[in-house]
């Protein structure tokens, strides 16, 4: 059930001076509401200049804590006053929303979660789910270099790794659209990242026939559905990310 | 405890709250954070006779205390909403008022008259001023020949029952509009819509939004609201319904003390989808808090 | 280093920044934190033929981004200024504008014809949109034939030197106002004057302004304004000057996208008094930024 | 000269709920300007809400260890946001504005400076001032209750104070206007306050022909006389509270 409320910042961890990542827990003390893995949050950042919420993928859960996690990249007024926000401090969110990522699949197949950027964020928690489903999934991760990889030591923690960096300093020198890994036969591939990532990846694997699900970002208002600011253009027609998405099947979209 | 209940026409409304058409969607968005049976009313969203798809995004910007949207009515038509969506909302006790919208008179007539048909849609408020499509919507609403006749097309398909007329705060003079809409027979006026504005981003060089213009909501244009509901509630007998930036509990009652009857609550659900049943506990305690036995007192009263 | 000097009709700006009438006093005010030679112009306070004391206090209320006024020309009348601020200020080297309103035409024209014989006022301002004066003021900027007559009149008594019009927000539509000013003659467009708000004490139930209504201005109106300066960009052919809730150079360089040839900076000016400054070394660093030779390519290219 | 300059806090003194008391040093270090007792500064307040900077009345000035003190009440969003914040936090202030008290007056004047809640800050500076030039200034300080008499051990430091309390938890019970202090023969009264109080201070002045200083509060916008905002009818017309004032002499004022 969405709710909003209160969190209590329980630690804010500056990766480096351009993201953060931090770690909730509910200022009543009550247990969170269940959160799947694609679902997102819209946060109320008290900063003049910022009017709306702003919406934050669920980067982790830990229900026995009763921790939420999120990863913050430095993208403007509200990230940035976010991601100068300090232990104890208080933040009104409205939660869990959007659909997110299908994790039903035929034992044993190979999944592949492809993130770029800031866009592992839902790839964390989505790992972890599917590695309790009993499957053995694989990332591939980009950044533009070394230093932007985020949660690395906890990823590898869930399967294995791929890597690729723009600037070569990790991993294999490029996009992530170039790594090898994308020529093994997955059953289904995840991706989260800038745009035009997810565009190529979606080429990809319509060229390949493998199922593909994407996260997107469209801006949004309200988060629940009620404004239809946040639409992408579906085979359905226009339809609100925030409550049909944010996590898509390519299938569905009119990417070509 | 005051009484909140106020009359906009033969409607009455068990407190002044209803919420903003197309920030509310049809209610049931909002289900998890309110009680929507407390609320006066809730307006839902624009409604034309055939389905609409809408602007290409991106549809909505952020500004200073504000929001532009180009959303352009996207919606699945009127018989769509009879079908499956008045079936599924008439649950809530709380009176229903649908927003009709059209490209021309007779789309507006029609759609009225299809609505009139529903025993649970209180009221129909009609938007004569949306800046966000490119045919009809505000170019009824500029002119008072072209608020009449709108008014006077769907008063005639939608007798008897309670008709609001959504006014644009996009012209010289809105007291002569809100005069006009009042001769032709509406039962009430409610303003404002949103005032037409663009932003520029200047790094790509670009509109912000698809369609260049959009519509700009939030408390930035809560003065220009207030000014103008105190201008037509001058002008006219009918009630007048104020919104335009509410935020709080105190800004619907300012909309109060400046004329109006009823109040709507627009861009704020989407800060806090909580916000209206708060409206609704600050005007109780306002009441007692000034020695307020009716809140129809104060309508007006500055 | 990008050229920014850009021209309106004959005159001749270094860059595009001016300030905006009745928030830059008579320039001195600023002297402490800026090199008033340094801007494109300067438009100091609202001139009228005879003194005035302007409004009751209060005159001023905050509003969400933006803030409330009612000082209604408040000045000493324009012999007064001729004789003992004109004489002080005239060391300045930037161009020395003066905004010029009125009660009547008359009135108009015999304060323009006074100021024609000042070598160091490079232009006049002519405001028809004051919305505080009870008399004149924004009555004259509200209709086609209003807006033409004063310009007319203007015109004559001020001939071949820099006339610019400043046009009031508060109509249905400003670029007909705007190709009416235009052909009677007037170099250049200003825009927005302030949009006619209310803001009222619920504690106290009454207005916070003496007047009851007042001009609202600062970032709040500016998506109306950027709108308003697009659609009069396109109507006209004389430069446009733009201007309203400008608080940095991204907004300004938002403006000059819009279609405006230069920018005015008014409540910005009370949150930062070197704000003027900073605008243009943000336009500097905009066109180095982008590798634009001549900020005049970059005007309306949205 | 008047200056923007930004200021970190030394110390913020919670007294008690409502009031804070404030040091500040220019954060570049450079010496302060010189400013006059009376005089106030503008200080952008970072807060959602908050548009106009707010002006707030010089309390105490210390050339020798480069600090500005200053009084702050809270009465909205902005003091609020004052009251709360911490030493190091930054501040961006303009000053000095205003014209200030006279401090001239025959030598062995006896001076009163009559202050009523928060309108005690600017008679702090004040009192030390006329202090150093040779007098002894008097203080009548009136306040809700005795937690509301704020900096009383400072105002005792440089002469004998007088007090008046509404519920009479210290000194005498009742308004500074009904204090026997005011039937003493003064040379000039200084006040600050409650506009209702300055007007009655003002009144007993004029029926005493004693001289009367009041520092107004009007609402303010620039602080520079640029905007005409701040308006106080005088007998030569409407003069601008921030640079004429906001202290005036009662004489020139339309109070009646
Ligand atoms: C479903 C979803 C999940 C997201 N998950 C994450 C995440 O886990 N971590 C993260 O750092 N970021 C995430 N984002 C992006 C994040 O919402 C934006 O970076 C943030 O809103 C920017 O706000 P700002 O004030 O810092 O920047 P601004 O200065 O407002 O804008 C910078 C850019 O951010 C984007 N943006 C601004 N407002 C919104 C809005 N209301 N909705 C969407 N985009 C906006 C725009 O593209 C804009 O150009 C997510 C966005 C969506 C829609
Ligand atoms: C010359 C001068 C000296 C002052 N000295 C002090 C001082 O030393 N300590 C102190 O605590 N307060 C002082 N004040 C009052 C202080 O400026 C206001 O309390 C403050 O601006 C309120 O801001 P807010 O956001 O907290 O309250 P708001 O919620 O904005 O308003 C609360 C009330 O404060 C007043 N106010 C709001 N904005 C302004 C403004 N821009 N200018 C003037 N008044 C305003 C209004 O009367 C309003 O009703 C002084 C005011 C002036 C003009
Ligand atoms: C996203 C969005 C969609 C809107 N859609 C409609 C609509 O369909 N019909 C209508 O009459 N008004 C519509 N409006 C205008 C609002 O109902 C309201 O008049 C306006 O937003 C001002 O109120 P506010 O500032 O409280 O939001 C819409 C506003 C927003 C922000
Ligand atoms: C306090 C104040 C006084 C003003 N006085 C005048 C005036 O005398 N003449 C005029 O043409 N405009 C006057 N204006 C309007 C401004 O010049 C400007 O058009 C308006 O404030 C919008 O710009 P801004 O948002 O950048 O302030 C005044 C505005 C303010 C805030
Ligand atoms: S953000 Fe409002 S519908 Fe998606
Ligand atoms: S506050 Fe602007 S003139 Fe005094």
């Amino acid at each position: 059930m969405k709710q909003v409320k209160d969190f209590t910042i329980i630690e804010n961890l500056h990766i480096n001076d351009c993201y953060s990542r931090m770690t909730l827990t509910p200022a009543d003390g009550a247990p969170m509401p269940e959160m799947k893995p694609g679902q997102f949050v819209q946060i109320a950042v008290e900063k003049p200049g910022v009017f709306l919420r702003r919406p934050i993928s669920i980067n982790d859960v830990d229900y026995s804590s009763n921790r939420l996690t999120l990863l913050i990249r430095k993208a403007g007024k509200a990230t940035e006053c976010l991601i100068g926000m300090e232990a104890n401090q208080t933040l009104n969110i409205l939660l869990p929303l959007g659909n997110g990522f299908s994790t039903d699949a035929p034992a044993g197949s190979r999944l592949l979660l492809i993130g770029g950027g800031v866009g592992v964020a839902p790839l964390l928690y989505l790992g972890k789910e599917l590695k309790s489903k009993g499957f053995n999934p694989e990332f591939l991760l980009g950044a533009r270099s070394a230093g932007d990889l985020l949660e690395l030591e906890d990823f590898r923690a869930i399967g294995t790794v791929h890597i690729c960096t723009e600037d070569g300093s990790e991993g294999i020198k490029g996009f992530v659209t170039a790594h090898p890994a994308l020529n093994s036969p997955y059953f289904r591939l995840y991706c989260c990242g800038p745009a035009p990532m997810m565009k190529a990846i979606a080429s990809i694997a319509r060229d390949k026939a493998v199922d593909c699900e994407v996260s997107l970002e469209n801006m949004m208002a309200c988060g629940l559905g009620a404004c239809l600011c946040c639409v992408e253009k579906t085979v359905k027609g226009n339809v609100c990310v925030c409550t049909e998405g944010p996590v898509f099947n390519i299938k569905s979209l009119t990417w070509n | 405890m005051a009484n909140l209940s106020v009359n906009i026409g033969s409607l009455r409304l068990n407190n002044p709250v209803l919420t903003a058409s197309g920030t509310f969607g049809y209610g049931e968005e909002f289900a998890p954070f309110i009680d929507i049976n407390r609320l006066g009313g809730y307006i839902i969203k624009g409604t034309t006779l055939n389905a609409r798809e809408g602007n290409d995004y991106p549809r909505m910007v952020e500004t200073p205390s504000g929001m532009l949207n180009a959303v352009g009515l996207q919606n699945k038509g009127v018989d769509y909403f009879i079908e499956h969506i008045y079936p599924r909302i008439q649950v809530y006790r709380s009176h229903l008022i649908v927003n009709v919208s059209g490209a021309n008179i007779d789309d507006y007539a029609e759609t009225a008259r299809r609505l009139h048909a529903l025993d649970r849609v209180s009221a129909i408020e009609v938007n004569i001023s949306c800046p966000n499509v490119k045919e009809g919507g505000m170019a009824f609403g500029t002119t008072t020949q072209g608020a009449a006749s709108v008014t006077r097309a769907v008063r005639s398909a939608y007798p008897d029952k309670p008709l609001i007329v959504k006014l644009s705060p996009n012209v010289t003079s809105i007291a002569d509009i809100a005069k006009a809409v009042e001769a032709e027979g509406a039962d009430s006026v409610s303003l404002i819509n949103t005032i037409m504005g663009m932003s520029i981003d200047v790094e790509r060089r670009r509109p912000h939004l698809s369609t260049i213009t959009g519509g700009l909501s939030g408390p930035a244009v809560r003065p220009v609201a207030v000014r103008m509901v105190w201008q037509v509630a001058k002008a006219v007998k009918i009630p007048v319904i104020g919104l335009g930036g509410i935020m709080n509990g105190r800004d619907a009652i300012e909309f109060m003390l400046a004329g109006a009857t009823a109040i709507e609550i627009g861009t704020a659900n989407f800060i806090d989808p909580a916000v209206t049943m708060k409206v609704i506990d600050y005007m109780e305690d306002y009441c007692s808090r000034h020695g307020i036995s009716d809140i129809n007192e104060i309508i007006g009263c500055i």
